[in-house]
């Protein structure tokens, strides 16, 4: 039994879940790097945190970091280098067990777009999206490098779609073995975590499936804020909520609180 | 030896134009970005820029709402915990901008082949996405094969991609300290000022402190920018402001919404730029229209003891000051 | 967090085998080299090494002598102010060892590669010379198209050469100072540590002084070594002797010609092997064998103030020596 | 009028004077770096001067320094970098204004040999030399990339051939267009200063011809001394001994006397 959590707090526990001890982990700002310090504080205490800024060792202190280089992660680290070592070096070389990456769309082969949002289909002519997000950032990176890699992202009709308009970040593309014949290090995404459950690809057809839901969300709440035709797996799970020491841990690390507005 | 140390003005004056390729930014949309050059930028009506960013800040942010940027490429184009850049978007979605996407590592490793002089630099990134079937710079083309496009590993046989290098006309780059031959030391991460600084083909330096040549002779595997490569150093305190500088002082969280807030409309932009770009007459009193308790608070922060081992060498403001050449400030 | 500080003995038993792909060398021949492990290689009789040197050093030039390598990969194969490598150039010339010649920056460039994990790295450099041309590891082909082949430049059409990475199964790096988890802060040029570092499978990191991680997070843009892509740390003071280590001590000039003498000749070689390699049981043995005059001597040298910022951190000896794990010395 | 020097001496001071203020030049051990820090204390002061290890802005102390990373250098360097950006950056990319490199042989195009003496021809497979030498080094990086360099060879037979046995840095190849069909950033070797005097390369035969003697030298000396049939130049003239001015700042770089011995 657990104390009220929020739908994100949930969200960001099951993403720490994903991460083992000892792996090599990159996060970025905000609910990434709250999800893998919280899984550091927790069950994780020997991850190899990183972000892409090439910040080495530390531990945010006086709150969420602004950015990946925010004085609140630089007050302790233990080594600063360079993008191109942490992106490069460490993720895109194919060193990186696991990083952490945001979506404003995701389509049903965990393929993310954070770069706009259209009126329909681009076209074949290039043109501006009608409502321009932040690019592709390091995500893309990860993507393409990691080992594998997951995907958190608020559960929302408007973000789960058939298919995304812009690919910022490959997951399996058109499904299949259309990853691989691209020829990246990287594994592609192995989990969607959202704010009601967990999808997983299967392992044939990479098509994300609906792999659990949370204590307080169901199968058919999930399925009505899907945009494609989701499938439910065989082996179809509810997650196990927050424990004390977990939400303790994770607001020790969300000192101010951002999951739970 | 001569000094390098400019005023900001004589900088801009001399190593900018018009429809230039301008490269700047630092560390992330949070810290370490040369805005202040940006600002002077502004002051003297540049514009048409082509913008190389490795990830947006506060000064493409400010350039951008002002329209003073035809067309920018970057990384990443939002202001991380700060939310979306409004003046960025704003000028792209209103077409006055064309943004070229490329994650972050595209951008490090396009300056990494500038900096060697590369024709090419393999991609085994952004390769498979939109990132390399969509120019904005060419957007008619569609799956485009010019903006990233393969070549054949003579090892294996198999393709992967091709990054074009970046040669941009002039870097502004923001370091920590600087001694008065540019010789520069950054703390907090690189991000990739390094390669920036040997891929343009000139560098202006504004530092947040200048120091005696003795500290860097202390701490030269600190020094990753040495003087031979840089044509000046400004000396402008706070030159991040307001993002921060690891060591030096905090982000200002407030100002950072606020001017985000107002870059997202014309008006805004309009007022941020007279209060905030036109409104000071130097130095002097730019730092006084950050306002002085403003910055004892932002200096104060939990980073400071990261400039500790350099402080017996920071020139004080006066005398760093009478170092500039070039008139007026 | 558990120490990653083992013995020599221990990190040459866990980590090495006959036949590996070994690197190792560091800023040059007369500088930085972790050759302290390559005489424990020879402790424990490895052989049959494929050693990637960026450049010869000591080490390279005594375990060629003592014909522990069948093959090796450098850019630089003398000993500079010291001359020609005796003990490198007699088991090249007797045919005992076959080396394959690239540039200095090819050599970097490579390992560059490797870290990046690409299949290739664009090659300006060495292409229309017999460093192109030749192959020693493939003797008969002439003109050899595949030690350096040829690439198209997507952008240009033109040709250039493609340089193959490095992925070494262990790099052994000397570097200054190190904390228990391996964050490592290098004094002096890195010359490719960095590359290397993140190039090979395995990095074994060799220490003349091990500190608190206070020192680390006091100057963490030092520390080009995270802790987090290092397996194991041995604290050995003066690893790089008789080669210099900027600000802890000087090149033992002395030392450094009556063995490059001694490695001239088969039994010198085995001499040299028995006094200064052989003859100690353990690192007080080892610095005893140096002697305590002349390590006072070469400590003094004009480079000690390089060290001063960190000498608060420094462990001392038997505190160091204690943190060791993994049994006998 | 000047003091006694040595022929080594001079042929330090004649590469020096090749070397103009304000220049990106980079040195390395030995008689290059003599030659180049001479010219820094005598009429270059602004020279920005490095070595292939990246150390910028260092003046040796205490005598010639045994390595480019020798704590002689390192005692005052103002910045330590690395291979990469000294060797790539700064050289590879066409950027460095001028270098020294030495040669063990060096032919009528001015390609240099430092890898080793074969008993003749290599033939068509590769086979170890009889002599070995201290491989290309910083050399061939120099020889691609730098915008132009100087070549500093004791003058003998044996050093002056025909024919290198080895490129290990490339100078003008085969002559004519030869170095130009290969596609390098740098303009190739100005000139090969020696023992005995200096030779410039033909400007479109990239040909070394004499071009001056020095004052204790002559044509007669050079040519028995030089391995192939070398031509002397039209203007052929003999270079000013060296100033006692000169003598004074070259004998200050060389505190440990390297040059009289």
């Amino acid at each position: 039994m657990s104390s009220a959590y929020s739908r994100q707090e949930m969200m960001a526990i099951a993403t720490g879940r994903e991460i083992r001890d000892g792996e090599l982990a990159i996060f970025g700002v905000g609910l990434s790097m709250l999800a893998g310090y919280f899984a550091q504080a927790c069950h994780a205490p020997g991850v190899r945190a990183m972000t892409e800024g090439g910040v080495y060792g530390a531990t945010p202190v006086g709150g969420l970091p602004w950015g990946i280089e925010c004085n609140r992660l630089a007050v302790n680290a233990v080594s600063f280098t360079s993008a191109l070592d942490a992106l490069g070096c460490l993720v895109a070389s194919g060193r990186c067990d696991v990083g952490i990456i945001g979506a404003a769309q995701v389509d049903r082969f965990g393929n993310v777009n954070t770069t706009g949002i259209w009126d329909g289909p681009i076209g074949e002519s290039y043109r501006p999206p009608k409502t321009r997000l932040t690019g592709a950032g390091g995500a893309n990176d990860i993507a393409c490098g990691a080992k594998r890699y997951l995907i958190m992202v608020s559960h929302e009709p408007k973000r789960f779609v058939e298919r995304v308009t812009y690919i910022s970040s490959p997951g399996y593309l058109d499904g299949g073995d259309a990853r691989d014949r691209v020829g990246f290090v990287g594994g592609g995404p192995s989990a969607i975590i959202t704010t009601l459950g967990i999808l997983r690809p299967d392992p044939q057809t990479h098509e994300f499936q609906l792999d659990a839901y949370f204590p307080f969300s169901g199968v058919d709440e999930i399925l009505a804020n899907t945009g494609w035709n989701l499938q439910v797996s065989a082996g179809l799970r509810v997650v196990p909520e927050p424990t004390l020491q977990e939400l303790a841990a994770l607001r020790r690390v969300d000192q101010t609180g951002m999951l739970r507005r | 030896m001569p000094t390098k140390v400019i005023t900001l003005a004589e900088a801009v004056r001399r190593y900018t134009w018009d429809g230039m390729q301008y490269a700047s930014g630092a560390a992330l949309p949070v810290g370490s970005d040369a805005i202040a050059f940006g600002r002077e930028l502004l002051r003297q009506k540049r514009r048409d820029l082509h913008a190389v960013f490795h990830a947006n800040t506060q000064q493409l942010n400010l350039l951008a709402a002002a329209g003073a940027v035809a067309r920018a490429e970057c990384g990443f184009s939002g202001l991380e915990g700060f939310g979306f850049a409004n003046g960025l978007r704003r000028a792209i979605e209103q077409g006055r901008l064309v943004l070229e996407d490329f994650s972050n590592l595209a951008m490090a490793l396009r300056l990494l082949g500038g900096a060697l002089n590369w024709p090419f630099v393999p991609a085994t990134v952004n390769i498979g996405s939109d990132l390399q079937y969509r120019r904005a710079f060419e957007p008619g083309i569609h799956p485009n094969r010019n903006k990233i496009p393969a070549v054949t590993d003579p090892f294996s046989g198999r393709q992967i991609g091709a990054f074009s290098p970046l040669r941009p006309d002039l870097a502004a780059i923001h370091v920590t300290l600087a001694d008065s031959d540019g010789n520069a030391i950054m703390l907090g991460t690189e991000w990739s000022r390094f390669e920036l600084s040997r891929a343009a083909k000139r560098v202006v330096l504004l530092a947040d402190a200048l120091v005696h040549t003795d500290c860097m002779r202390q701490y030269p595997n600190l020094v990753r920018i040495p003087g031979i490569i840089v044509e000046a150093v400004v000396y402008w305190p706070f030159a991040a402001w307001p993002q921060a500088s690891p060591g030096m002082y905090d982000v200002d969280e407030a100002h950072m919404k606020d001017m985000n807030r107002a870059l997202g409309s014309e008006e805004g932009a309009a007022a941020y730029v007279r209060d905030y770009v036109d409104s000071y007459a130097d130095l002097d009193g730019y730092l006084e229209r950050i306002g002085t308790g403003k910055r004892a608070e932002l200096s104060n922060g939990a980073t400071a003891f990261l400039l500790d081992p350099y402080r017996r060498w920071l020139l004080p403001h006066a005398e760093a000051q009478a170092l500039s050449t070039g008139g007026d400030a």
